[in-house]
């Protein structure tokens, strides 16, 4: 069981949808921790890379390039950034490739975590969104098809936002009142738990 | 909030149409048109500064493109940091051959960009550094004052380096001279009323008729206290204690000063407050040799100040004298 | 409305003290420190000129004087004339021999205490004229335009008469030279927010949430409508129309523009206005020769903005473009 | 019958306090054609003219000279400074004299119009503070002693309002929207009456 970038770009447009529907509420989160943008920044970002990749290329580093180019066009904001980071390091290491498996999504997720502590400068534990993604990445290995996987992403996902939710932020605009953070979800921890719930619904 | 603005998604984009229509050496390029380079960069042999950061802080970061400040910037939407590739393209544009100094405001998403766009320029035979601006003191404690974000100062960074440039410095020097610069500026600001980002259905942030907040940052970050409005001269007097509590006592014998307007705060109240902070360092002992009271580094409508000290030697006064001239700040040669 | 004051008796003093602390080429003078003169005036065997009015218009009045521009002015409180006294001493602090231009805005009570100021000094020997600044359109209709208003087109008048005088040209010439800038010159503003005098209970005007006025004179003057705030395009549309059906088509062939903030609305706003500004004179193949864009004349934190335009010649633009340095402008040599 | 110089500035002063306490009402009436300062305007003219002359010089050229110097010191606004064109004027007139008896009183007020023509530039009938003065000097034109002044001021005063209140202004701000101007009092023509109106009060 595989994907083709025809797949994968219906997965990004839906995952665009759900940005877009989440937008205030991700907003609002931020608001009470930074600026207010997680929302909207998402849902350019990945509007402007399902945008990018609606005529897919076959190749996967061709795909993830265009993703990540448009992606990083659209906005300079950290988890804006980060995200077209990460699309863009798919892009290096996925060229040549034109099927994805249900195998290579924990090393996806990887490969994600790794970029992003090392553009964004957080550690593991820092309470962002990369805790979260690591979280998932445990999760998923070792699974052998697509079927569970949101699911078992989901679980994860709620189970680390509880986790947190108790712990002070310690990166970004959110570390410079950590004690006001305690008890609030991180919004870029929140937002991977809202796609990954709303990914989960139909399958319910 | 009302503005005089078209649709907000055009917003940055006519307002650079308009800022290089009206500045004839200020040159709008760059795959989407978000990089300002001065008409005569890149200069051949002249170490290249480069800066940027997110739209709304107008004169800040374009209007300091000039000789003898800073070459290109890459520019974000508003309060939004740059994207890569246009930091890619700002690097670009600054480069004459002897490398480009990175010189912008300590934020997550400036960085991330200009780090990514550092090493990509490279692979392409291009040296960069790095100097972040991290002169707001309300942003983190002293112990954390690498993380502390980039504010109004940054303008008085962008002026030694760019001297120092233009009269021939390599890239280690100029970095140098802006590492130093930034090391001995310290900014505090104050908010009176907030700004709205275009789009938005919201100001920023939400404050009592009656209310300040001290130590606010310029997209709105919370400050040190909110209060009830107090009169200026406590405002000025809270702000100068604060900075000087911050800065090293060996930095303290002369300063430049800057009062910088949020945005909608007139100059009748820049002055008041000057008027107090200049008493305030007089009665210290500590010279005040040049002060600038104006707009330098706004958040758009926000109303409120910002007051920046420099701890000059006479290599950093030098520098900050040299002839400089871009369209929002000029010293006569 | 909130700002930073102390008691609002002192707002002017204070703020008078601040801004001649920051600039060292401001004297202040006067019986009740209510002068401003250029520390180089009265320059010998040089045609002085004076002005002055209300204060809350900064930069206007005293950001003007300087080398190549007014020699001095007389400042009253918040948005009311100067007093007969003050008058007198600024006309004295100008002349230098060759006699004094009172270059000042019509408005009632400034007019009639710089006519008797002026009757005054003459009892002393100083030969006094008089040009008005009344580059408002929507303060009066064209057949009575000597009645209109003067508003921030007033510091292109001192920019042409200061040139012309610190070239060495007589009394005479000076005024005729004023009077063909205020001739040439119209100004059309609009509001957004109002302002509010310090110590007054209330904002000098009220306006809906949702509203904008066109045509809303400096003090707050009722305009030629109010209704629903438009895009920016349109307002700019609108203006720049207004000027051209008023300013004599021998005159509008090549402008200056000018795009000036009332206080409160960001550069963002004006370079998105001038954008649109010069793409309607480019249009109409009108050659923009100049345009200024930022704070040149507010009403301290009223938002809004004015639009000027004055048809040059070619005496006008090179007397525009002469070398001049004062605070808030500065032409280099 | 005659005052001294004495007289005078207790007058003044009582003048003064009817300012003060007429501020708000006359602010509200310019704020409906103007700039809602002749209140404030007038509190400050003859609050500074009074204390001028607290201790009162007995020669009223001195008197009248003080009281306009303070006067134009206190404002630069149109009425502001008309009154201290007339106090300036009146020393100029009365220079030598240490009493004015009921008899001068016309012909100051004569005095006070003319200069506000000369200075002002407006002309009679232009629903300024001058119509108003003009209307009183009338009234007392001949007056043998000052005990009917205040009640016949009054009279003419209120009569000129009523006359003028239809009238469009056609001087200073209020011209330039001269219909709105019909059916409200002119500011300067109120404060006059509202002057007399005081004056007279304890009168009655
Ligand atoms: N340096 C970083 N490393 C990892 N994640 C980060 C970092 N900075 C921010 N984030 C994540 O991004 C989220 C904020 O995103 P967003 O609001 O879009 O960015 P910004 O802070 O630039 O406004 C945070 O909740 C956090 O999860
Ligand atoms: N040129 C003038 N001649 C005569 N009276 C005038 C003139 N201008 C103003 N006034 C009088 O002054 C009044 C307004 O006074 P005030 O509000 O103090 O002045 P300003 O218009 O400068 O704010 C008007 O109601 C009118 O009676
Ligand atoms: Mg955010
Ligand atoms: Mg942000
Ligand atoms: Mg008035
Ligand atoms: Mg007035």
């Amino acid at each position: 069981m595989s994907v083709t970038t025809t797949g994968f770009a219906a997965l990004l447009t839906r995952v665009a949808a759900i940005a877009a529907e989440r937008e205030q509420e991700l907003n609002k989160a931020d608001g009470k921790l930074g600026d207010g943008d997680t929302g909207m920044t998402l849902r350019r970002v990945f509007a402007k890379a399902a945008e990018a990749v609606a005529s897919p290329p076959a190749d996967y580093g061709d795909f993830f390039k265009r993703a990540g180019m448009a992606a990083s066009g659209a906005t300079g904001s950290s988890l804006g950034s980060l995200v077209a980071f990460v699309f863009l390091a798919f892009g290096k290491s996925y060229a040549g490739r034109t099927e994805l498996s249900a195998g290579d999504v924990a090393a996806m997720l990887g490969l994600a975590r790794e970029t992003m502590l090392a553009r964004g400068g957080a550690t593991l534990g820092d309470k962002t969104v990369v805790d979260m993604l690591a979280a998932i990445e445990e999760a998923l290995r070792g699974a052998g098809d697509f079927a569970g996987m949101p699911k078992n992403a989901l679980a994860a996902a709620e189970a680390t936002l509880d986790d947190y939710r108790a712990r002070p932020n310690r990166v970004g605009r959110a570390r410079m009142f950590a004690d006001r953070s305690v008890g609030l979800d991180d919004p870029g921890m929140l937002a991977v738990a809202l796609i990954c719930r709303d990914l989960a619904a139909p399958a319910t | 909030m009302k503005k005089l603005m078209n649709a907000p998604d055009a917003y940055v984009d006519e307002m650079l149409e308009g800022l290089c229509a009206a500045h004839p050496t200020l040159v709008r390029t760059g795959e989407r048109g978000r990089v300002i380079r001065d008409a005569r960069a890149p200069k051949n042999g002249k170490v290249g500064i480069v800066s940027g950061g997110g739209s709304g802080h107008l004169p800040l970061f374009t209007g300091y493109v000039g000789r003898g400040l800073i070459d290109s910037c890459a520019i974000g939407e508003v309060f939004a940091g740059p994207a890569v590739g246009d930091c890619v393209e700002a690097i670009k544009a600054a480069e004459g051959g002897r490398g480009v100094l990175r010189l912008y405001g300590n934020y997550g998403g400036d960085r991330m960009n200009f780090d990514l766009a550092g090493e990509l320029v490279e692979e392409e035979g291009i040296r960069t550094t790095t100097v972040l601006g991290c002169d707001d003191i309300a942003s983190a404690a002293p112990e954390e004052s690498a993380k502390r974000r980039g504010v109004a100062g940054l303008i008085l960074a962008y002026k030694a380096a760019g001297a120092a440039a233009e009269q021939g410095a390599d890239l280690d020097e100029v970095t140098r001279v802006a590492a130093k610069a930034v090391e001995r500026m310290r900014t505090i600001g104050c908010a009176l009323y907030p700004c709205q980002v275009p789009g938005a259905a919201e100001p920023t942030f939400t404050i009592g008729e009656d209310e300040m907040e001290m130590g606010m940052g310029i997209h709105g970050e919370p400050g040190i206290w909110r209060r009830t409005l107090a009169p200026a001269d406590e405002v000025a007097d809270e702000m100068l204690e604060r900075l000087l509590a911050d800065l090293p006592q060996a930095h303290q014998e002369r300063v430049w000063v800057l009062v910088n307007s949020l945005g909608a705060t007139s100059l009748d109240e820049l002055f008041i407050i000057y008027r107090r902070v200049k008493a305030g360092l007089d009665r210290r002992g500590i010279t005040v040799l040049r002060p600038l009271v104006g707009h330098y580094a706004t958040s758009m409508e926000m109303a409120g100040c910002s007051l920046s000290l420099i701890g000059v030697d006479d290599e950093l006064d030098a520098l900050l004298r040299a002839p400089a001239d871009c369209p929002f700040w000029r010293n006569q040669p």
